[in-house]
């Protein structure tokens, strides 16, 4: 397609929607790119796919939020470092009616046990991805058996966080979801925030270089700088900066632990 | 040379005039990508006996019978049937010059056209039976219409028309492809529908057809009337110009 | 390359230890399209009829109208049939959304466009052969179009099995309307679609395959059916 | 219920406003729609009608499966082209992921079954009748297919127009293969996709509602082509 | 009653036998639904002159022809040409019974068929005005050709035929809905054909023309030939019980 030189100068990263929904990219790479020249195209998938994806060498930076999975990423080789990045939180919206009496809560579990009793409406992404990952681990601590309530009072939606809101509005479900795409979510319909605050719920998102050495395609030098740049104070500002109707969505940790 | 038969009623349309005329046409004009294919023309027929249309190929009968059976709209003009402007299709029926057949069996046409034409469906069976009987189509009742033979394929058109009981029957070259028994068979059945009180309007360029069965001969030339003669005189002494040079030519041969 | 041959182990595993979950999916699928397309049939065969054989004013643009629709971008019909049967909508009351009632409505309108628009183009070519014929016989505008309708229903069997692929083949409509919740309104391609985002390449390509050879078997039997009915004919 | 509203408020601020984002998004729409339609004629159209014509072993076979193959699910489509492309795949060298061109190649193989098969249907019709003419004049294959082809090209126009519809509304393929990134591969559909999952809602339905007013003004200016052109005819 | 015209070339099939004949049918049978609707036919003819098929409607006239053409193949026995079993298909042309027209107009319609006959892109122009002419059709060259009447359909169909310039030309009733002086002009462009060679294969139900035209008679009925006979000798006295039967018939009208 283009092969015009200017252009060649692009990355390719490979991302989550909660992300892409929130707008964040769009506050952050034009400032990226007015620095460096470096054009970066975002790929917003579910996270199992983004990984599929740079493990097929579609990619040359991968940021999602689904650490062990991560992990394994660069633990196979597919990977040169993963670094922490930026961490935000999930909480638990729900109808204003609020039939599991839940609201104002900071206690994930009990609030959990409270929905299960009452059998209220709970739509679960269902998508294996690190959202629903980070779900099953709360039920499980919180000592529920979900076996049997699929397709009854829990709902698994299997599709991205976006439709998944959508069909909890739709149905009066409660839901889960990192808070960044809540704030951005413009399909809120009275909907609240039932329960947040709980340390459980901690939500960290972490970047990538795709392994150059497996993936020849991989532009090296280009995605090392837009990494250091996104680890760099200035780049963490810029994530500490934006902010959507006011409300910060993003809190920058990089450097707080590298690991490798 | 076939005798000339003879006819139970002669009626020319100059002599008819108590009923209003069963169809008149007005200073019809029909044109198609600004040619004038009908152009002026006024003709008037009386509401029983047999009527031959004839003229040369092009001359525009097939667009006359369509204007007659409502099919197509004059662009300027008036059609009447019986006086008045609505077509009565029910009680037209037109055979096409080119048999046009549903994707359907013989039977399967003939119980279509019974059905279309308000046929109580006790009755259907008898008429059914009937009609097959008419045409000699008994033992060709459950082919694909279409992969009749042309002969064939008349007889079905022709019989499904009858099916309407018609007090118009328009008929454009019924018996082209006929062979010399179907062809007075086919006849025969014409003249039985013209003794039962339906007006007869017959296309034909067979000369010794027209001499059969006609009472009146109306003559078109280039989408105009060039006459409207009694049978016996037109075949004696056509009063047009056109009329000759047609007749001269069949004689040339 | 090798997620190719590792999709065809997926589908032979799957369809060899006939999977429970499957054959659900595959049964809510089936029903779904199917009743899409009847709905969409029933109600585009006759306008397809009306459009070729009607004169009434509007007539050009409701045929302009008809065939654009086919290009109905399905996440849009999911959000429309979204907001009319969600609880705050119109139709909230009925208690739709979620259900395979809510994907069949969906379907059935991005269908309905298709069927309409093929069966116009098929009755057109057929009246011009039949119109002043059946004029000629006086049939009634009612008449007409059931007599067009049936001799042409072979070549309408291919409008239908186009409306009938669109409708295996959908996923952003019924994704929004369905949620493509499991047990209750996940269907074949809501399924690939989630293991696609899952990152799980292979049996979704799996699932893929098996949606493919089922429309191959519904194809061969509507078109075997055609070709008999074809030969018994003229009763 | 205030959604649509709403909806149409979004649509009509949007064109009003002339977004050179928006714009932008329609050109690579309509570019990418255009071009694998056009592949898809170049080769459905001979295919259908080498179908209908063509009297080989395995016709009815191949007849039954390009149109088993309409119902093929885009986003297997999407996988599959994704699968060949992708940088580990067999022509992942030619670097086409997440490239305009990517989008047209997925869209062409969806489309070509659809057009292929209504080809078919529509050059059989019409073989019924030419068939013993043009073998009487000793055509041979190419030109046979070529006269009814052209002959036929009126109602080929609807065949186009639905594989038309089916490109412009589809999202999955595209979606997969493009990447849906923004400024490089987002179209119409891919975006209102991203709309919804950010549940803007009404700016979704907005988009929608200008990707069909596009499709309408598309269908009503090829159908009045046709419509000049049968009228100039037979020069 | 129209004279007997003078022929040019008079060869019977009996008589022939140097050359391999032009088409020769042996024992062919065609069957379709169960019925056998050519049924064990054997016929052998010469490569000049001319011969009408003649034989009741659905006798198997147009069924012959097309197996004469290659169209269709026999269930059993075979077809030849000159000896040979391949149809030598640019040489042999047919005018249907029902003209098959493109949806082009008359001027699209005979260049398509010059250019399929392999006329050279230089010539097409001058063999088109020439073959307008012939038809008389230079006034219908515009208008698209399913429009016109049904005997300016056949001219089309005709002309269309004698530009493969056949050495085969088969002609399913090809005046069968022309005027008197068209069908002069057509039988003299048939006769044309013949004096240059072309062998004919005419099918009518006109015996006037069948008369004007043939060397010899073949009457098919059922399927299978009911005789051959020199056309002179055949109008006089037919050898067959379903010959007399058919010209009685003629002569009952
Ligand atoms: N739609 C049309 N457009 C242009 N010309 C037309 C159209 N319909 C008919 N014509 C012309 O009108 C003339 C009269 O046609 P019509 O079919 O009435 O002739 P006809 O008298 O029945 O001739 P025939 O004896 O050959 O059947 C013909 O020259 C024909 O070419
Ligand atoms: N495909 C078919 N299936 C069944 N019957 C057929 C088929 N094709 C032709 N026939 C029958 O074969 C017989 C011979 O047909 P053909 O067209 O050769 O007759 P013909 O001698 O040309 O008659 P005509 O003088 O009426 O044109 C007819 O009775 C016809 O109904
Ligand atoms: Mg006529
Ligand atoms: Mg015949």
């Amino acid at each position: 397609f283009n092969t015009a030189s200017a252009e060649e100068k692009f990355i390719v990263v490979q991302s989550t929607t909660s992300t892409q929904n929130s707008g964040l990219y769009d506050a952050l790479l034009p400032r990226f790119t007015a620095k460096s020249g470096i054009e970066v195209r975002v790929v917003a998938v579910g996270t199992g796919q983004a990984i599929k994806n740079a493990q097929n060498c579609d990619g040359d930076v991968l940021l999602v939020h689904a650490k062990s999975a991560e992990e394994k990423f660069v633990a196979a080789g597919h990977g040169v470092s993963r670094s922490d990045v930026m961490y935000n939180d999930f909480i638990i919206v729900g109808p204003a009616s609020d039939p599991a009496g839940v609201a104002g809560s900071n206690d994930v579990k009990t609030a959990l046990a409270n929905i299960q009793r009452a059998r209220a409406p709970f739509a679960s992404r269902g998508d294996d991805s690190g959202t629903h990952k980070k779900e099953l681990a709360l039920w499980e601590s919180a000592g529920i058996d979900l076996s049997g309530a699929s397709g009854g009072w829990y709902r698994e939606t299997g599709s991205g966080m976006g439709a998944t809101l959508n069909v909890a509005v739709g149905m009066g479900a409660y839901v889960m979801t990192d808070r960044a795409t809540w704030i951005a979510f413009g399909n809120k319909a009275g909907y609240g925030i039932a329960v947040e605050g709980d340390d459980d719920m901690f939500n960290q998102y972490g970047v990538i270089q795709v392994n150059p050495k497996i993936c020849a395609n991989v532009k090296a030098e280009l995605s090392k700088t837009f990494i250091n740049w996104v680890l760099s104070k200035e780049g963490q500002t810029a994530i500490a900066d934006f902010k959507f109707n006011g409300q910060q969505l993003f809190f920058p940790n990089a450097g707080d632990k590298p690991n490798s | 040379m076939p005798e000339p038969i003879s006819r139970a009623s002669h009626l020319s349309v100059i002599e008819a005039g108590v009923k209003p005329p069963a169809v008149a046409l007005h200073d019809v004009v029909l044109e198609r990508r600004g040619k004038a294919l009908v152009d002026g023309l006024t003709l008037s027929l009386s509401t029983s006996g047999t009527t031959v249309l004839m003229g040369p190929n092009g001359a525009g009968k097939s667009l006359t019978l369509r204007l007659m059976a409502g099919l197509i709209a004059p662009d300027e003009g008036r059609v009447r049937w019986n006086g008045v402007e609505t077509t009565p299709s029910q009680s037209v029926a037109l055979v096409f010059q080119k048999p046009v057949l549903l994707r359907r069996s013989v039977r399967a046409n003939l119980k279509h056209a019974l059905k279309t034409y308000g046929v109580s469906r006790i009755e259907r069976p008898r008429r059914l039976e009937k009609l097959l009987e008419m045409g000699e189509l008994e033992n060709l009742a459950d082919r694909p219409a279409r992969v009749l033979s042309g002969g064939e394929q008349q007889r079905v058109a022709l019989v499904r028309a009858l099916a309407a009981r018609p007090k118009l029957l328009l008929l454009d070259e019924p018996t082209a492809s006929l062979d010399p028994q179907a062809t007075a068979a086919i006849e025969s059945l014409i003249r039985m529908a013209a003794q039962n009180g339906a007006k007869i309007v017959l296309v034909t360029h067979d000369r010794g057809q027209a001499q059969r069965l006609a009472d009146e001969i109306v003559f078109l030339n280039h989408g105009q009337v060039a006459e409207v003669t009694p049978a016996q005189r037109f075949f004696d002494a056509p009063q047009s110009q056109e009329g000759r040079d047609y007749l001269d030519g069949h004689l040339l041969l | 390359m090798q997620d190719f041959g590792a999709a065809f182990g997926e589908a032979f595993a799957l369809i060899a230890g006939l999977d429970a979950g499957l054959m659900e999916i595959i049964g809510l699928s089936m029903r779904v399209t199917f009743s899409a397309v009847l709905i969409a049939c029933v109600i585009g065969l006759p306008l397809g009829a009306v459009l070729a054989v009607g004169r009434f004013p509007g007539r050009h643009i409701l045929v302009v109208l008809v065939s654009a629709l086919m290009g109905l971008p399905p996440v849009v019909v999911g959000l429309a049939v979204y907001l009319m049967l969600s609880a705050a909508g119109p139709l909230g009351v009925l208690q739709l959304l979620y259900t395979p009632t809510a994907m069949i409505i969906a379907q059935a309108i991005l269908v309905t466009p298709i069927i309409a628009s093929l069966t116009r183009q098929v009755i057109d070519d057929l009246h011009g052969e039949y119109d002043e014929l059946l004029r000629s016989m006086g049939a009634n505008r009612v008449g007409m179009i059931a007599t067009l309708l049936w001799d042409a229903r072979y070549s309408l069997l291919t409008a239908a099995l186009a409306g009938l692929g669109r409708a295996l083949a959908e996923v952003g409509a019924v994704m929004i309307v369905g949620g493509n919740i499991n047990h209750v309104t996940r269907v074949m391609t809501t399924a690939i679609a989630l293991e696609t985002s899952k990152g799980a390449l292979a049996l979704a390509l799996g699932l893929g395959i098996i949606l493919v050879g089922l429309s191959i078997l519904v194809n061969a039997g509507l078109m075997g059916l055609r070709k008999s009915a074809e030969r018994l004919a003229y009763a």
